[in-house]
């Protein structure tokens, strides 16, 4: 089988619909397993009560939310390196979802600085790298959708997120040092109590339902790209009519 | 023999330095001629400066804490203002893809382009920013940190700020502008800033001005090669 | 030495023009032509190394080459709509300026003496804003001489030239044709510019 | 564990389920938007294309 | 009889509303020319203010003395950053002369310019304020503050920076003078920021808010005029 | 209706012409010509009241009027070297924005059909960044036949035009001189405007 088949986004628009509710329906069935674990199984928190519960969402989120980026950018490398436009629009897929779950993780992280540290925002290090990663994400989508031309949006703003990439470790490094230079936000994130084995199961059946729901929309969202682009490439209204006729 | 390293009629690139000196004395030359935009952000950074004392107080202690902080974001805006005038005019008249067409490696060129802004925008705040500080009631040691981080850390902010300049050209936005390059310019603040508040405290700013250092020869290796891509890009 | 294999230009939706094959060697010219919108810039940007072709190949001495290919920049010289003018420098300011990007410093009587070819003595100390449209055109044109090339590349050098300017623009053509260069010219006017060697493409 | 318990979440009910609701409004609004999307691309795509 | 006041052949100039409308639309269409662009502009506030913490550290107090400055900092910024907008651009492409000789008065075409430009840089920062005073910790009646003050000044901005704007256009020593109008924000930001610091302090800030009101009641009557003369000897 | 007396232009230390006079009356046109730098853009402007002359009058149906007179606005449509086209903005809202400012609101039939004229029809909603050199000056041409004005003053009209261009241009002006309006044309290339009211001015 010849991969490189796919690199074409002719080709990979079947491939991506196929592929599709198999990572839906995974995805699904993570969740229900992770909640169902988060929600019920997990015992009640001896110090934070049932507030650390909001954790189920919010590390799924935060990871989420740093691989989407890294994987954007490897996109974007690929892109670059050998001209390949799918490559460019699964990184163009990739974004709006990355940018989505860093919103969430700020969200639910604040939702859960409340009721532990008495405030939504404190200017602790991972919030902040977290709410620079969010800019780093608006940035990205802001200038793609500034250049009309696809092909130069492609290039301007995958160069762009392999600057963003390789400046992501130094601001994480940076902003921990500022941090630490001003004491913390009088609390820190690592003081969360070990956990229990069911904890981190629940945990970890979440951040694989979010991987599977990133895929998926992503995967969707790439193949409306497709279209999008591809409109008068002729196969592209070939492969909506075979769709409709069966 | 070196000559033949070369691909049989491949000619070698000429000389990066004279194409870095090309675009330092022409860029240069320019400013010169028009200075009423460096003195626009002289003063921007200036009133940002002066403004500060006279929004929170007379209290010595709390503007001596503020005081780096307050000069370094200032530094930094007052570079993001100055960001625009990096490509666009020459983008706009055509000297740009005459750049991407000389023989000049472009990378070369553009730093060129850099260090000229760099003399023209950065330079001056390095050099003023020891009597701004003094408003600040900062010492003497103090002061020498800020001069040299400000030595150190503003031309990473010319470097960064050119790739952000060059991705946008040919795009209205001054704030996407911003929203590209401010992100990027965090490290440099905090360990900037960080400097002066380490000297403040008698702990020795070595190790901040080691990492401006460190994060400046980065940005020198890689931004204009970066800013080049970009460049590329905008005269297709 | 110069020569593009079925070329094609694609613009948002449009095909600007597809299948484009020319040949030159030493002393030909090609003489673009095409209605406004036709695709001539395009064309020209192309073949100058600075614009991706949608399609087709160009190839320089046998050699392919990528757009900004070393071997094409120093090739080539490209004269396009924009004149690269510094409104703050002055004429020879500007001149002695460009002709070193592509050429290495340039001597000053080298400067002078082009400024006097094209008429623009009195003007040699007089900042490019306060020259009129067909003088800046005159500046960008007088590093013809300046920069040694075996290509130029000229978008509708005859602009804004007057009727003195474009003889003079013609009798440059003709020289560099003669002495073996080549050159790619986009117009609109009728330029007095033909021989054996000088062939048309007309863009639709 | 009654049903009124659990809702309550020990008197933090806001803060998680707040947190749950969010992620689920946001990850709903996103489907419909690319649903949306590929729904209009698919129109325009055919329509547009001239395989048609 | 209204009709023979105006001497006769003499066509009487077609309103000033209209003129300035016209100039309000094109400007405002292209600073706007798609919705991000004001999502752009929001999070460019957004990122100046995240970016205070970082230079001056996380302490609530400082951060709430602080805010109210950042924010004028930040309008003052974005001010700057779409001034070239302004008029260099329609001067260098032929517009500021297609609107010198339009039949509507130039004051009121550039009146129109200027409120476009205050429409995309000073209106969202005054609907976001509130949003970003949070940040600072600021109370609600200091918000409310904030946010009027804002609302009288940035227009203030605007009119001041578009007389330095033309100014720099056409003179010989336009730059010159267009420094000079540069510290005439000074007392706008202090009015501004000290409305705040006075809300917060309990005093009410009744005399700032009035004295920013007279300020931009003076600039909306003599700016239009004198950026207008400017103009005027430019396109000459 | 507009008479000049003894117009004369001087910039730096150079006068560039002196001793102009010339007369238009409906139906007339004045063609100038003159080498590169001659004053002919520095005339036209001097004509549609945008600069000062050195020396000399300008009169307006026998009353004199100073740069930038109402009157004169109201008579004027001057179309220059600079195309006064916003990038961003798309060929049919330039040329929208452009004709309001002169002539109020302009009907979107009216400017379709401008458009059309122009053969720029499928270059509608294109922003103006992305069109060709002479589809620019067309868009800005195209304001010709949507600003009712008595004087036309044109610098250049010709320049970037493809050949049909040209004749479009000469066809709008003959059917405006016909109608009783008045013309001012810069030009190098030779325009085909003849007829027994086309005067010819040469700057020397
Ligand atoms: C806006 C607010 C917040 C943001 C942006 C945020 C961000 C993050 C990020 C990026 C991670 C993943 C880091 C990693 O795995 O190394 C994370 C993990 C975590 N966060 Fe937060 N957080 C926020 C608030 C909170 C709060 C208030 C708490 C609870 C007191 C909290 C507790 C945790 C815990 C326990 C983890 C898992 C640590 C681990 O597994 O390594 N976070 N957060
Ligand atoms: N995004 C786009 N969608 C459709 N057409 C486009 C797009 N961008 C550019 N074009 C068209 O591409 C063409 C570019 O042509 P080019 O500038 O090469 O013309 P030219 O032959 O040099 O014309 P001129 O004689 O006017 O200089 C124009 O017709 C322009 O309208
Ligand atoms: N400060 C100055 N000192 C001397 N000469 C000047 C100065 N400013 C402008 N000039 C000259 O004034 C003339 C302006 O001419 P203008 O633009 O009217 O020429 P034109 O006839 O339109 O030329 P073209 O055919 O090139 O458009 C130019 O020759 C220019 O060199
Ligand atoms: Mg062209
Ligand atoms: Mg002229």
């Amino acid at each position: 089988m010849n991969w490189f088949r796919f690199a074409s986004p002719a080709s990979f628009f079947p491939l991506a619909g196929r592929l599709t509710p198999w990572f839906s329906a995974a995805a699904a069935m993570f969740a229900a397993a992770g909640l169902y674990l988060g929600l019920f199984a997990a015992p009640t928190d001896a110090q934070q009560g049932d507030a650390y519960r909001i954790i189920f969402v919010h590390v799924a989120t935060a990871w989420m939310s740093m691989l989407i980026y890294l994987v954007m950018a490897f996109w974007c490398a690929v892109s670059l390196m050998f001209n390949a436009r799918l490559a460019a629009m699964m990184a163009q897929a990739l974004a709006p979802t990355g940018a989505l779950f860093t919103a969430l993780a700020l969200v639910t992280g604040a939702l859960w600085g409340k009721p532990t540290w008495g405030t939504y925002w404190a200017w602790d290090a991972r919030m902040t790298s977290e709410l620079i990663l969010l800019f780093l994400y608006f940035g990205y989508m802001a200038l793609r959708h500034a250049i009309d031309e696809p092909r130069r949006a492609d290039r301007a703003s995958a160069l762009l997120a392999l600057v963003g990439a390789v400046n992501v470790p130094i601001i994480y490094f940076s902003v921990k040092w500022w941090n630490t230079l001003h004491q913390g936000a009088s609390v820190s994130l690592t003081s969360a109590p070990t956990m229990a084995a069911v904890m981190l199961t629940g945990m970890l059946l979440m951040a694989l339902a979010a991987w599977c729901y990133a895929i998926a929309i992503a995967l969707t969202r790439v193949r409306a790209i497709i279209l999008e682009r591809e409109r008068h490439a002729g196969w592209a209204g070939e492969a909506v009519l075979a769709k409709a006729a069966q | 023999m070196t000559a033949t390293a070369a691909p049989v009629g491949r000619p070698a690139a000429p000389g990066a330095w004279h194409g870095a000196g090309w675009a330092v004395r022409r860029d240069a030359r320019i400013a010169l001629r028009s200075k009423a935009e460096l003195g626009v952000q002289l003063l921007f950074y200036a009133i940002v400066v002066t403004l500060v004392p006279l929004g929170v107080g007379p209290d010595p202690a709390l503007l001596r804490a503020l005081g780096p902080g307050v000069l370094w974001v200032a530094a930094l805006l007052a570079s993001l203002l100055a960001l625009p005038r990096l490509f666009a005019m020459d983008f706009a008249d055509g000297t740009l893809e005459q750049m991407a067409l000389s023989p000049y490696p472009l990378p070369a060129l553009i730093s060129g382009k850099i260090a000229a802004h760099w003399l023209a925008t950065g330079l001056p705040l390095v050099v003023a920013s020891p009597l701004l500080g003094l408003q600040f009631g900062l010492g003497a040691d103090e002061l020498l940190v800020l001069a040299l981080g400000l030595l150190l850390g503003t031309p990473t902010l010319s470097l960064l700020g050119a790739v952000g300049a060059a991705l946008t050209l040919g795009l209205r936005n001054g704030a996407l502008l911003a929203l590209l390059v401010l992100p990027l310019y965090v490290p440099v603040l905090i360990f900037g800033a960080g400097a002066v508040g380490a000297a403040r405290t008698g702990l020795g700013a070595a190790a901040e001005l080691s990492l401006l250092a460190a994060a400046l020869l980065a940005a020198l290796v890689g931004a204009p090669f970066a800013a080049a891509a970009a460049v590329r890009i905008a005269v297709d | 030495m110069l020569e593009s294999k079925q070329l094609a230009a694609q613009r948002g939706a449009a095909t600007l023009f597809s299948g484009v094959d020319f040949k030159l060697t030493p002393g030909d010219a090609l003489v673009v032509t095409g209605a406004n919108g036709s695709g001539k810039t395009t064309l020209l940007r192309i073949a100058a190394g600075l614009s991706h072709a949608a399609q087709g190949t160009l190839s320089w001495r046998g050699v392919a080459v990528a757009p900004l290919d070393l071997v094409l920049r120093a090739a080539v010289l490209y004269i396009g709509h924009a004149a690269a003018l510094k409104d703050d420098l002055t004429a020879e300011e500007n001149l002695a300026s460009l002709a070193s990007l592509h050429a290495g410093k340039a001597v000053s009587e080298a400067l002078r003496d082009a400024l006097a070819l094209w008429l623009l003595d009195r003007q040699r100390a007089l900042p490019a804003r306060a020259l009129s449209m067909g003088q800046r055109r005159r500046v960008g044109l007088a590093r013809l001489s300046l920069v040694p090339r075996p290509l130029w590349i000229l978008d509708e050098p005859a602009a804004a030239l007057d009727a003195a300017g474009v003889a003079m623009l013609c009798d440059m053509l003709g020289t560099h044709l003669a002495q073996g260069g080549m050159a790619i010219v986009a117009t609109h006017q009728d330029i007095a510019l033909s021989g054996p060697t000088v062939r048309g493409l007309s863009l639709s | 564990m009654s049903l009124a318990e659990f809702f309550a979440m020990g008197g933090y009910g806001y803060y998680v389920w707040g947190a749950y609701a969010a992620c689920a409004l946001a990850i709903a609004a996103e489907i419909i938007a690319v649903r949306a999307r590929i729904v209009a691309a698919r129109r325009d795509a055919g329509d547009g294309g001239p395989a048609r």
